[in-house]
């Protein structure tokens, strides 16, 4: 029974879309139906799914897993890149290079930064919160060590701010990185060892280690993973923004969180699906950018965020009694609280 | 044309007193002009990056001009060079520094506005004793920008030391509380602060007031009256600057109104509004111009009932 | 006495004495789990002082009819009788409250609270219906825990109290969630497998414990798979099978046999499976093997095609030497060789790679990803052998691995993709097994792995414990069931004190004798 | 084993093993995890100390104990919360709510109301909010963080939305009087005064409350035990739906009387304050000795957590350490600390 349509958790996402999209269109009398704005949101949308993405690889892998220094890390990336890429290669003249340039230092950072979680995790034995809390406080410090606090331009490469800005075939490049990305990351989970691995970390890390599967190599590797997502985010704002900033972005960690949870992600690890942190970003992005359009204050749409996650649990928790009674005619009285919130039982994969 | 032509404002942070002044502003400049329509907006948390993706949809919207406060002007480069890519009429305020803008409007120039606050600081403390400063963030420009006009206009004093400068206050009167108590406890000596987000002096005044210091340490930077009127009561805080948001609103709009009807403002020129009755008009450091008025209003205990805001 | 209206005759049995009443009375309950129907129209009658086995295979509803009983879970239909008054379904509480104390498969212990609190909170919470806005009696409690601990001769120093429960062995946790149901003055007490971790001498006291209850006038209902004790406690014999009951009447009228008969509706006994195959070159040898103070000196040799059984009491060491082989705690001092070459065995990743598979005593918190798919379950220790182009996973292996290792372990399930969560106890232990098997090795170490299963899936998991043997794989079976051992072994090695004392040949050994043996607090003669 | 069954064997089994007396102090170490904390706050006190031993003075004890009070407040409603399994990140947001809505209705209306009925209102208030997430979270069944998430941006959208979003300076005067309310003043030898404001005594007040629920009432050992297992304490009979709401509404309750001591403290009412701040409450529990996965925790802990964190925040100036080099030597410190506390935990 691996039918789409009688997957619950998908199903509600894609829904939620496509009544935002409808309501936006109506609403703003087709307004919302504009290329241009599908592609300002496509730009948009990158640098938080990233992040997002990162919230949930940590998640998944259990062990009250969750990464709170994915923007600080991406700072971070770009601000040493900014420092450093210049003087290996002079933007005016050599843009490609330092283009190029600017993308390694930063990716390297942020798999420093990341594998520096992971091995605190995984080695000094650090409780992931408090840990990603501490190192996010010491990334974003050594950017204000860095910067002094103020935002740093990037040097005018013009590959660099095509990475930000320009479409390939009318798609926004950031659009393409995260979908690239993401279909990596879903193949990671799907379709490699490591994925299954991780998936059978987080549900039992016990028989786990008991299987041969070694904890600190998955969480170093996972928490390394997040960094280089972060990275690629860092990288995408740099571009983007045309400069990096020791606190751009400060908002973002729970919003991040709040995707990865709409998401469905198992905050107790062992359960997350790439598919559905894409839909569950682009329903946030979508209902930012309509209340935005329709001139609705910022601080409703925060309120109204939090009602549609309150919205998506209900669901989950009571959508499924309302469908098994319909499919039997048995009563059900299996404690219901034995299946996490949207998560149906046979679909263990990412 | 039917379609009333369009101009927003886009602010930092919305709902604040500061912005709430300038959104009087803005409406009145819509209300009065025939064929125009204001609004103002901007993001629920301080983040450069929440104002980023509001001019984001703003430009996908296509409005007539955006005029925006910027959070931190590097960061909004590729947006608003987008925005006037799509034709759309750009006005900055507080970033002088911002490449992709037509017009800049500035109440003031920062550094002068920074030296300004600390002379009335030194004359306060007698040009001699220690004295520290506050930023809101050292992520904000501008801010930075007055406490170095400070520190820069102090070193006319050879006997005033500047000590631990520049603390974080992060935009709260409560940690600007704490890092004032902080500073006095290790300078006991301390005889100046100067504070520069307008929650600076709130917080100051109070580790002032508490400590029993009213008339012993002198207190001046930036803040609103109607915010910083018990301490400028109490003595507490010797003295605020500011400028009034709603003419910097009024400005910004009547020049966005000027770019859409395709008029320039020129060295000198009056944009009717008090303090920029004689502007004065640079090149900025990119295409556009930096319009700079002499907007600053100095009060003390004397005088802030004048301004109700 | 009640029969089922079943379809099965029912043997009948005279009345029980006089002098008992009617405490508890199951009226044709029936319980659906989302496509399972676990109970089919149950009838029991629970007299008060008689103790009551309930026996069948695993899966046959025995813990779910325990849970209907104790309020965990509210029957889909039928009702509870309790002292005359009809029931639809019980709470937790509502049962407690009527005096029936429950010991879970489970346990059911709070892992972070001390014994004390373990034992005697629940009394406190009945004590006032329910509610929680009441002082907490710290002397109440004391007192009560003391009262129970001492009852299962268990420690009763401050000290002991104030531990946490998860700092104990898993035996003693296993007595202090008995001395629970034993430290208030219940009416029935439900014990759900109450032996599968303890030794032979805790065994003993329970079978004392139990005949004080009855004595007292309380019910016991008492399920095991450990028939042998069953018998030895005397009382009533409930038999359910696939849901219904079976067979009811005094369980000495039943044979061993006959009682596996009813509930399998096969004939097993308990005869020697081994027959002894010629001796094949050593394959394993290990030598002054020890770690900390938990062993020490443990030397033997494995050959290939023989199994080795380890037993001892519960903290002779016996588990640490298996873990220590597997590699999941490491040994910190001797030498372990592999077919005459040294190895090193470090973490399990080390035993998988020299072809060491373990299958963990605890296959719930050790052994399975419960909600994970039976396939992954099956494929995660050879995850990295199943790779194949761009380093993916090859699904058309993995599957066919799965369902091979299904077909060929009897694995009763309608495809690979189900949750593991969903196979009786008896299938998951099957799953594990099938995962050990897929590293091919050459030396499987199993620990307890008829624990909580059944007669018939016993018989099964020995077949296949027999017939790698005879694939030349060296096997070494760690256990506290002694006719298991008996059963399936070539040689026993007896640990006592973090010390192998003795090396026993199995066949022809008298399951007296071991038993002896391993109670006996002489120390042995140190072996040559 | 049949006859052999009922031999009777008298002797006790040895129910675990002997404490042996080479782990015995690391044992005990094990079980007081507050050791540490107060270990490093010593080690704190002395390094800055030998730095600037202006460090050692009476007033500076007196500012941190201040700078503790809110930050105390919000740990002792994560602590039971924590307790009892779960996690919460809304109650900064309800702290904001309840004291930015109380203090303007007080304003507008009873200027004039005593201290002691707007305490009331926003420990009431806040409890209230409370509510809604424990029952969120019992009817949900998910977990608190993700119902938390969500009420946290409902209650600041509600604030901000429809409440207000301008600050006011003119507080009430009976909160501003309880802000400068002094349990002991003084004057320095500079001739600073220095106070140690009332305000403390409603953390003291609160953490004994605190202390005695989890310790000396049912619903105190419910907290712990639906933190051991859910499951478990289901099974044997206590009222999860209770206990979640209890714990959450106290959480509320404390987050409410922290909001209104805020206002007083600050003698302004942002809307924004307070909000944002989460991980750091939740780091110093932790940093207390209370486990993120639940059932753990003590009162004494926790508060020494807070002070931990408040002592490494309010030091760094007389530290002399610049401001732009802050929050690189914060965040090394948690990660130092959260090193020492997984060693012990591996001891
Ligand atoms: N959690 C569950 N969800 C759905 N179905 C389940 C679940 N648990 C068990 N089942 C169903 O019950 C069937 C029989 O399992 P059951 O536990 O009854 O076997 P069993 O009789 O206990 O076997 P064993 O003796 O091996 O323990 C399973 O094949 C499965 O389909
Ligand atoms: N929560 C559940 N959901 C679905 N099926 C269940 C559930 N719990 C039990 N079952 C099924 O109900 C049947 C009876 O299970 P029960 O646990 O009562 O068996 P048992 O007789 O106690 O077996 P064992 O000897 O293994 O303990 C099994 O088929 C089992 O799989
Ligand atoms: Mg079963
Ligand atoms: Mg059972």
């Amino acid at each position: 029974m691996k039918l789409t349509f009688s997957d619950r958790e998908l199903n509600f996402l894609v829904g939620i879309n496509v009544l935002i999209l409808v309501v936006a269109t109506v609403l703003s009398k087709g307004d919302f139906l504009d290329v241009y704005n599908f592609q300002s949101m496509g730009g948009q949308l990158p640098e938080l799914g990233l992040l997002a993405m990162g919230v949930a690889l940590s998640m998944i892998s259990g062990n009250g897993g969750i990464d709170l220094s994915g923007v600080a890390l991406a700072n971070l990336a770009g601000v040493v890149a900014a420092t450093l890429a210049p003087q290996l290669a002079p933007p005016d003249a050599s843009p490609w290079l330092y283009t190029g340039w600017f993308a390694a230092i930063a990716l390297a950072v942020g798999l420093a930064g990341g594998l520096l979680n992971g091995l605190l995790i995984a080695k000094a034995g650090l409780t992931p919160i408090l840990c990603t809390l501490g190192t996010q406080l010491l990334y974003t410090g050594l950017a204000v060590v860095l910067t002094g606090g103020s935002s740093l331009r990037v040097g005018n490469a013009e590959a660099l701010s095509a990475i930000g800005n320009e479409m390939v075939l009318g798609v926004p490049i950031p659009f393409v990185i995260f979908l690239v990305m993401l279909l990596a990351v879903g193949w990671l989970l799907r379709q490699s060892p490591f994925g299954i691995r991780l998936y059978l970390l987080g549900t039992n890390a016990k028989a786990a280690r008991y299987a041969g599967i070694s904890q600190a190599r998955m969480l170093i590797a996972t928490y390394a993973l997040c960094g280089f997502l972060a990275a690629v985010a860092g990288v995408i704002i740099a571009a983007r923004t045309a400069s990096v900033k020791s606190d751009y972005g400060n908002s973002y960690l729970l919003i991040a969180i709040l995707i990865t949870v709409m998401a469905g992600v198992r905050p107790q690890g062992g359960y997350g699906r790439m598919v559905c942190l894409f839909f569950s970003a682009v329903a946030l992005q979508l209902l930012s950018s309509t209340f935005n359009l329709l001139g609705i204050s910022n601080f409703f749409r925060d309120c109204a965020w939090g009602l549609l996650l309150l919205f998506f649990l209900a669901y989950g928790r009571f959508g499924l009694q309302d469908l098994r009674v319909f499919l039997s005619t048995t009563r059900s009285s299996a404690p219901p609280h034995q299946l996490p919130p949207g998560v149906t039982q046979r679909n263990p994969e990412g | 044309q039917g379609k009333p032509q369009d101009i927003v404002t886009v602010v930092k942070i919305t709902g604040i007193s500061w912005f709430n002044r300038m959104e009087v502003g803005v409406k009145e400049f819509g209300a009065s002009t025939p064929g125009v329509t204001t609004r103002q907006i901007g993001p629920a948390q301080s983040d450069a990056a929440q104002q980023q993706r509001l001019v984001e949809d703003l430009v996908a919207r296509k409005v007539d001009a955006i005029a925006v406060v910027s959070m931190d002007p590097p960061t909004l480069e590729p947006v608003l060079k987008r925005a006037m890519e799509r034709g759309i009429k750009v006005v900055t305020h507080e970033a002088d520094n911002q490449k992709n803008t037509m017009v800049d409007i500035e109440a003031f120039d920062n550094t002068a506005y920074g030296a300004r606050i600390n002379e009335r600081l030194a004359a306060c403390m007698g040009q001699q004793g220690k004295w520290t400063s506050l930023v809101g963030s050292l992520g904000s420009q501008s801010q930075v920008q007055w406490a170095d006009g400070g520190a820069s206009n102090a070193k006319k004093y050879p006997k005033m030391t500047l000590v631990d400068a520049k603390n974080e206050s992060l935009n709260d009167a409560e940690k600007a509380y704490g890092k004032a108590k902080e500073m006095l406890r290790k300078h006991p000596d301390l005889k100046g602060f100067q504070g520069s987000s307008s929650l600076d002096v709130l917080g100051i005044g109070r580790a002032v007031e508490e400590a029993g210091l009213q008339g012993k340490v002198c207190v001046f930077g930036t803040g609103l009256p109607s915010e910083a009127a018990k301490f400028l009561e109490s003595g507490a805080v010797g003295g605020i600057a500011f400028w009034d948001p709603k003419d910097a609103g009024l400005v910004m709009n009547r020049a966005a109104k000027m770019l859409i009807d395709g008029k320039t403002i020129t060295d000198g020129a009056d944009m009717g509004v008090p303090g920029y009755n004689k502007v004065s008009v640079k090149k900025g450091p990119g295409a556009g111009i930096v319009v700079t008025g002499q907007a600053w209003v100095e009060v003390d205990k004397q005088n802030y009932k004048k301004y109700a805001f | 006495m009640t029969l089922g209206a079943l379809s099965t005759p029912v043997p009948h049995f005279p009345a029980a004495p006089a002098g008992r009443r009617v405490f508890l009375e199951v009226q044709d309950v029936h319980k659906r789990f989302a496509g399972v129907h676990a109970l089919r129209g149950i009838d029991l009658t629970i007299e008060t002082g008689e103790i009551y086995h309930l026996l069948g295979e695993n899966g046959c509803g025995k813990s779910t009819l325990i849970k209907i009983i104790s309020g965990a879970q509210p029957p889909s239909q039928g009702r509870i009788v309790i002292d005359g008054t009809p029931h639809d379904a019980l709470s937790p509480l509502e049962a407690l409250t009527l005096g029936i104390e429950t010991v879970y498969q489970d346990l059911s212990l709070l892992p972070n609270m001390n014994v004390a609190e373990n034992v005697a909170l629940s009394e406190q919470l009945v004590k006032t219906g329910g509610k929680l806005a009441r002082r907490f009696d710290r002397k109440a409690v004391a007192a009560t825990a003391v009262r129970a601990l001492k009852t299962l001769k268990l420690p009763t120093d401050a000290a002991f109290l104030a531990r946490r429960v998860d700092e104990l062995p898993i035996a003693t946790r296993q007595l202090v969630a008995i001395a629970r149901a034993v430290a208030t003055r219940a009416r029935m007490v439900i014990m759900d497998e109450p032996t599968t971790s303890l030794t032979q001498k805790e065994v003993d006291n329970l079978v004392h414990v139990v005949e004080a209850l009855c004595a007292q006038g309380v019910a016991v209902l008492f399920v095991s798979h450990k028939l042998d004790e069953c018998m030895a406690m005397g009382g009533q014999a409930i038999v359910f099978r696939d849901g219904t009951k079976v067979a009811q009447g005094p369980i000495k009228d039943f044979t061993k046999a006959g009682l596996s008969h009813w509930m399998t509706g096969k004939q097993l006994d308990g005869a020697r499976l081994r027959h002894r195959s010629h001796e094949g070159d050593t394959l394993l040898k290990v030598e002054a093997l020890g770690r900390g103070t938990q062993f020490s000196d443990a030397g033997f040799t494995l050959h290939k095609g023989e199994i080795l059984g380890i037993t001892g009491l519960l903290d002779s060491g016996r588990n640490e030497l298996a873990m220590a082989l597997a590699g999941v705690q490491a040994a910190d001092r001797g030498r372990i060789s592999l077919a005459s070459k040294e190895i090193t065995l470090k973490t399990p990743a080390d035993g998988i790679r020299q072809g060491i598979g373990y299958v963990p005593e605890d296959r719930l918190s050790e052994g399975l990803f419960l909600d994970k798919p039976i396939r992954d379950n099956i494929v995660t220790a050879v995850l990295s052998r199943l790779r194949g182009r761009f380093g993916a996973l090859d699904a058309r292996q993995c599957q066919a691995l799965a369902e091979r290792t299904v077909a060929n372990l009897q694995i009763a399930t309608p495809d690979v993709d189900r949750p593991v969560q969903s196979l009786s106890g008896g299938n998951q232990q099957r799953v594990l097994i099938g995962r050990w098997l897929a590293i091919d090795p050459r030396v499987l170490i199993l620990h307890g792995p008829t624990v909580g299963v059944d007669v018939g899936s016993k018989d099964t998991i020995y077949r296949i414990v027999q017939r790698l043997a005879e694939q030349g794989l060296g096997v070494i079976l760690v256990s506290d069931d002694l006719q298991e051992l008996l059963q399936n072994c070539d040689r026993i090695l007896l640990m006592r004190k973090g010390r192998i004392a003795r090396d026993f040949d199995a066949t022809g050994l008298a399951e007296s004798e071991l038993y002896r043996a391993l109670v006996s607090d002489t120390p042995f003669p140190a072996l040559p | 084993m049949t006859a052999s069954t009922m031999q009777a064997h008298t002797t006790a089994v040895p129910a675990a093993p002997e404490p042996r007396a080479r782990t015995s102090w690391r044992h005990w170490l094990a079980q007081r995890p507050s050791v540490f904390t107060l270990a490093l706050i010593v080690l704190v006190s002395l390094v800055v100390g030998v730095i600037n031993p202006s460090f050692f003075q009476l007033p500076v004890l007196f500012d941190i104990v201040r700078a503790c009070t809110v930050l105390g407040l919000f740990a002792l409603g994560v602590l039971i919360v924590l307790a009892a399994g779960g996690i919460d990140v809304s109650f900064a947001a309800i702290a904001a709510l309840t004291m930015y809505s109380i203090t303007k209705l007080v304003l507008n209306y009873f200027p004039e109301a005593p201290i002691a009925l707007l305490l009331v209102a926003g420990a009431v208030s806040g409890a209230l909010l409370g509510v809604l997430n424990g029952l969120l979270v019992h009817w949900l069944k998910a977990p608190s963080l993700i119902v938390t998430i969500g009420t946290q941006y409902l209650y600041r959208g509600i604030l901000l939305t429809f409440v207000g979003t301008v600050f006011f300076m003119n507080v009430p005067q009976p909160m501003d009087a309880f802000g400068k309310l002094a349990l002991w003043r003084f004057d320095t030898p500079q001739g600073l005064h220095a106070v140690l404001p009332a305000t403390v005594l409603v953390l003291a007040g609160a953490a004994v409350l605190t202390w005695w629920l989890l310790n000396r009432t049912l619903i105190g050992r419910a907290v712990y035990a639906i933190g051991g297992s859910l499951a478990i304490a289901e099974r044997l009979g206590y009222n999860l739906r209770t206990v979640h709401v209890f714990v959450f509404a106290y959480a509320g309750f404390l987050s409410g009387l922290a909001g209104i001591v805020h206002v007083s403290s600050t003698r302004l009412a942002n809307p924004f304050d307070l909000v944002g701040n989460e991980l750091d409450v939740i780091a110093a529990v932790i940093l207390g000795g209370a486990r993120i996965t639940g059932g753990s925790g003590t009162v004494g802990g926790t508060l020494l957590g807070v002070v931990l964190v408040t002592l490494i925040n309010n030091v760094l100036i007389l530290a002399g350490v610049p401001s732009t080099w802050q929050k690189v030597i914060i965040g090394a410190f948690i990660l130092v600390a959260g090193a020492c506390f997984a060693m012990r935990r591996q001891a």
